[in-house]
């Protein structure tokens, strides 16, 4: 940003955000440290680390799981993860039968607290069209084939409430903290589209 | 509104395009459009009763299905501060024109450290979406019940997508009573009964549907009538 | 297929722009497009089974949305030379390559006297659609009688609508036998009655149709169920 | 086409136009005047007049009119407009209470033996979209608005049927010879978009 020289010219998307930001800072409609603030919260504050824990939690103590599967909002809240877009979060359990699986077809609905904000795939086109109607078809993109014993239960977020799915603990993880079970949440996992990590792919 | 954003059983999207470890932010401009658009509505009713949703759905549809998503929100936030006339068009071209002109020009700051100090409370603000029923409105339906989503085109916001409409589906659960969300005349407005809606997949896509599939869908009392 | 191409009943698209006096083409280019399009299938099986409109809607929504008429016909045309090997990729670059370093080149010319006279010949050439009815295909439906629409999400070229689907009409017409046109197996291709639908504005679109409408849509046998 | 001088550079699409002419025509797939006739043919020859001389005629002939909306396809032959998207022509009388309205929500289908290639409006997304849902709205956009006693008849041509619409008489035309008749007929009124125009009209 020297000015001096460019290595690559800038996209006319981020020309039209600065001149947007520049004339909101003119007119006193932002704060340029609010702005910096909200990034910043979501660039290394509020991300999937959160969710991650939770569940972890939830792995090594039925009767939080119990409350978190209840009202989730009030189990999340517990550690804090409250606010923006988590209103009311709802936990889905996922079981040997059954694979809950999240998308928001009209929007790109997302539980910001536990989740961060949701990666390109969850906002893209084909996602939010497909899942709805060939969900085995997109889990396979995804790596994960089911047996057709397994019910998958596709959640269209289309209200307020938010979902998050709560994966199956993996086999093989009797004797591990917390700590280290919240390395075998992925946040795919949490949306639906993948298994929690076997001990054994994290090394 | 029918729009291109309602897709939800649309074919021809090709495959998901998946990113390992993608950053939160491809470019830093994202960032600030997402820090624009979420910390202005704390001090200005910039986007209405409908959201910044309510301008992404008006994007024409051929921008929008080429727009990324944060083009998308930037598009729609310019459209509301002009609709609200916090800026106007030729302003925003003249801007526009002069980082054209001097791409390394810096963006000016105003600092407000109590304005900060709202947004980061914000963030984490409790503000309850729902709350339960009592004596003024009763939910119409019960868990188990048979329902059928009302064949509704609203022209302005809903919540309802095409793909479940005139489809016969169970009530899951009551999810309590929350306030309406879609763009209908004062009468229809205010608080009402939510539901979890289950649908069976053959249901909804007949013949290609995928086995031993369901989908779950929230659903305002008003979008159902009793199958 | 449930494509961007299905698009009746979608709001966002605007008002209608109306040419006065437009031409038959606007661009020479389209004019050209348009002659080889309909005329190399005179010699040739290009488009296969499902036509040229198969190839247009497969082109991806983003594109579909922004190319023009004759860019849609283009493009399909282009894949259906690619899919069938009458073109390859490389050349097809290489020759635009080619064009656009020289913007004033000509194209080639190649007469055929005998082709021309059978291509102006097709033109007018009368090929019957349809059949009477035989021993073999009896109608199921008798005019006025109530029908559904089924609720058909094939992955391949369908004539049926989403708009329609699900909803109940009556029987206006029988428009006698005709190939059915769907991308569907084998054992379900053949000859079809074919019947003028009518549906009601009202049964289409709910509260939001417009006063004392209906729509007509022809319908293969296979589509309709008893209502 | 000179090579020397361009006013306006070609667009893409001219440029990839001629790139797949050319090969078509270096592989023998194409003969040139086999292009250039058929590109005539529908730039002179069948066009909106070829409609508009049915409905005159069908204006000053009972008999011809009832056999154009029993059997349109026999009754347009009569002139020798037949062939390609012609096949199976259905002809849509108006009457003081019905205006039939044409459209191809899926394609662009248009019956080329009478009314020629259609123009771009018919063509569009916002045609294809709105006619089927808003159609008093888009007749409203061409000038026409109908009374609420009017039904309103959509027609979508997704099957290889093809519809034209035989629109009425306009009054005061009582004396009028065929041919004055057809300067009446515009192409619009054979696709349920306009009335015929008045004798004031044309002038």
């Amino acid at each position: 940003m020297s000015g001096q020289h460019h290595p690559e010219p800038e996209s006319y998307a981020a020309i039209r955000a600065r001149a947007i930001e520049s004339l909101l800072v003119e007119k006193g409609l932002i704060a340029s440290d609010a702005v910096d603030a909200r990034v910043q919260a979501y660039e290394q504050d509020i991300g999937p680390l959160n969710g991650a824990r939770v569940v972890a939690h939830a792995w090594v103590d039925p009767e939080y799981r119990t409350r978190l599967l209840e009202n989730g909002t009030e189990a999340i809240a517990e550690f804090g993860y409250t606010g923006a877009q988590g209103a009311e979060i709802v936990v889905l359990g996922n079981t040997p039968d059954i694979q809950n699986v999240v998308v928001c077809t009209l929007c790109s609905c997302y539980p910001w607290p536990v989740l961060g904000l949701p990666p390109t795939w969850y906002k893209s086109h084909a996602y939010r069209a497909r899942v709805v109607i060939e969900p085995r078809a997109v889990l396979k993109e995804f790596g994960l084939e089911l047996d057709d014993v397994v019910e998958v239960r596709v959640w269209d977020s289309n209200s307020d409430i938010r979902y998050m799915v709560l994966p199956e603990r993996p086999s093989g993880t009797e004797g591990m903290t917390e700590d280290q079970l919240m390395a075998l949440v992925s946040r795919d996992s949490m949306i639906g589209v993948a298994k929690a990590k076997s001990p054994a792919q994290v090394g | 509104m029918n729009g291109i954003h309602d897709m939800g059983g649309m074919h021809g999207f090709g495959p998901i395009e998946i990113e390992e470890d993608e950053p939160v932010f491809h470019q830093p401009w994202e960032g600030r459009v997402y820090g624009i658009v979420t910390t202005i509505r704390d001090a200005h009713d910039v986007y209405g009763p409908y959201g910044l949703r309510s301008y992404i759905e008006s994007i024409p549809p051929d921008r929008y299905l080429v727009a990324s998503y944060y083009e998308k929100w930037m598009l729609a936030l310019e459209n509301a501060l002009l609709a609200k006339g916090l800026l106007s068009k030729e302003e925003l071209e003249a801007k526009t024109s002069e980082y054209l002109d001097n791409p390394g020009a810096a963006v000016p700051r105003r600092e407000d450290p109590e304005a900060t100090q709202r947004v980061v409370e914000n963030i984490r603000l409790r503000l309850p979406l729902a709350k339960d029923p009592d004596a003024d409105i009763r939910p119409a339906f019960q868990v188990g019940d048979a329902v059928k989503a009302r064949n509704i085109n609203l022209r302005g916001h809903s919540r309802l997508p095409r793909y479940v409409r005139g489809k016969v589906g169970t009530i899951e659960k009551l999810y309590k009573i929350q306030d309406f969300q879609d763009h209908v005349p004062e009468s229809e407005q205010g608080p009402q009964p939510v539901y979890s809606v289950r649908f069976k997949a053959e249901e909804l896509w007949g013949a290609a549907a995928e086995g031993n599939q369901s989908l779950y869908i929230d659903m305002w009392e008003s979008y159902l009538e009793s199958a």
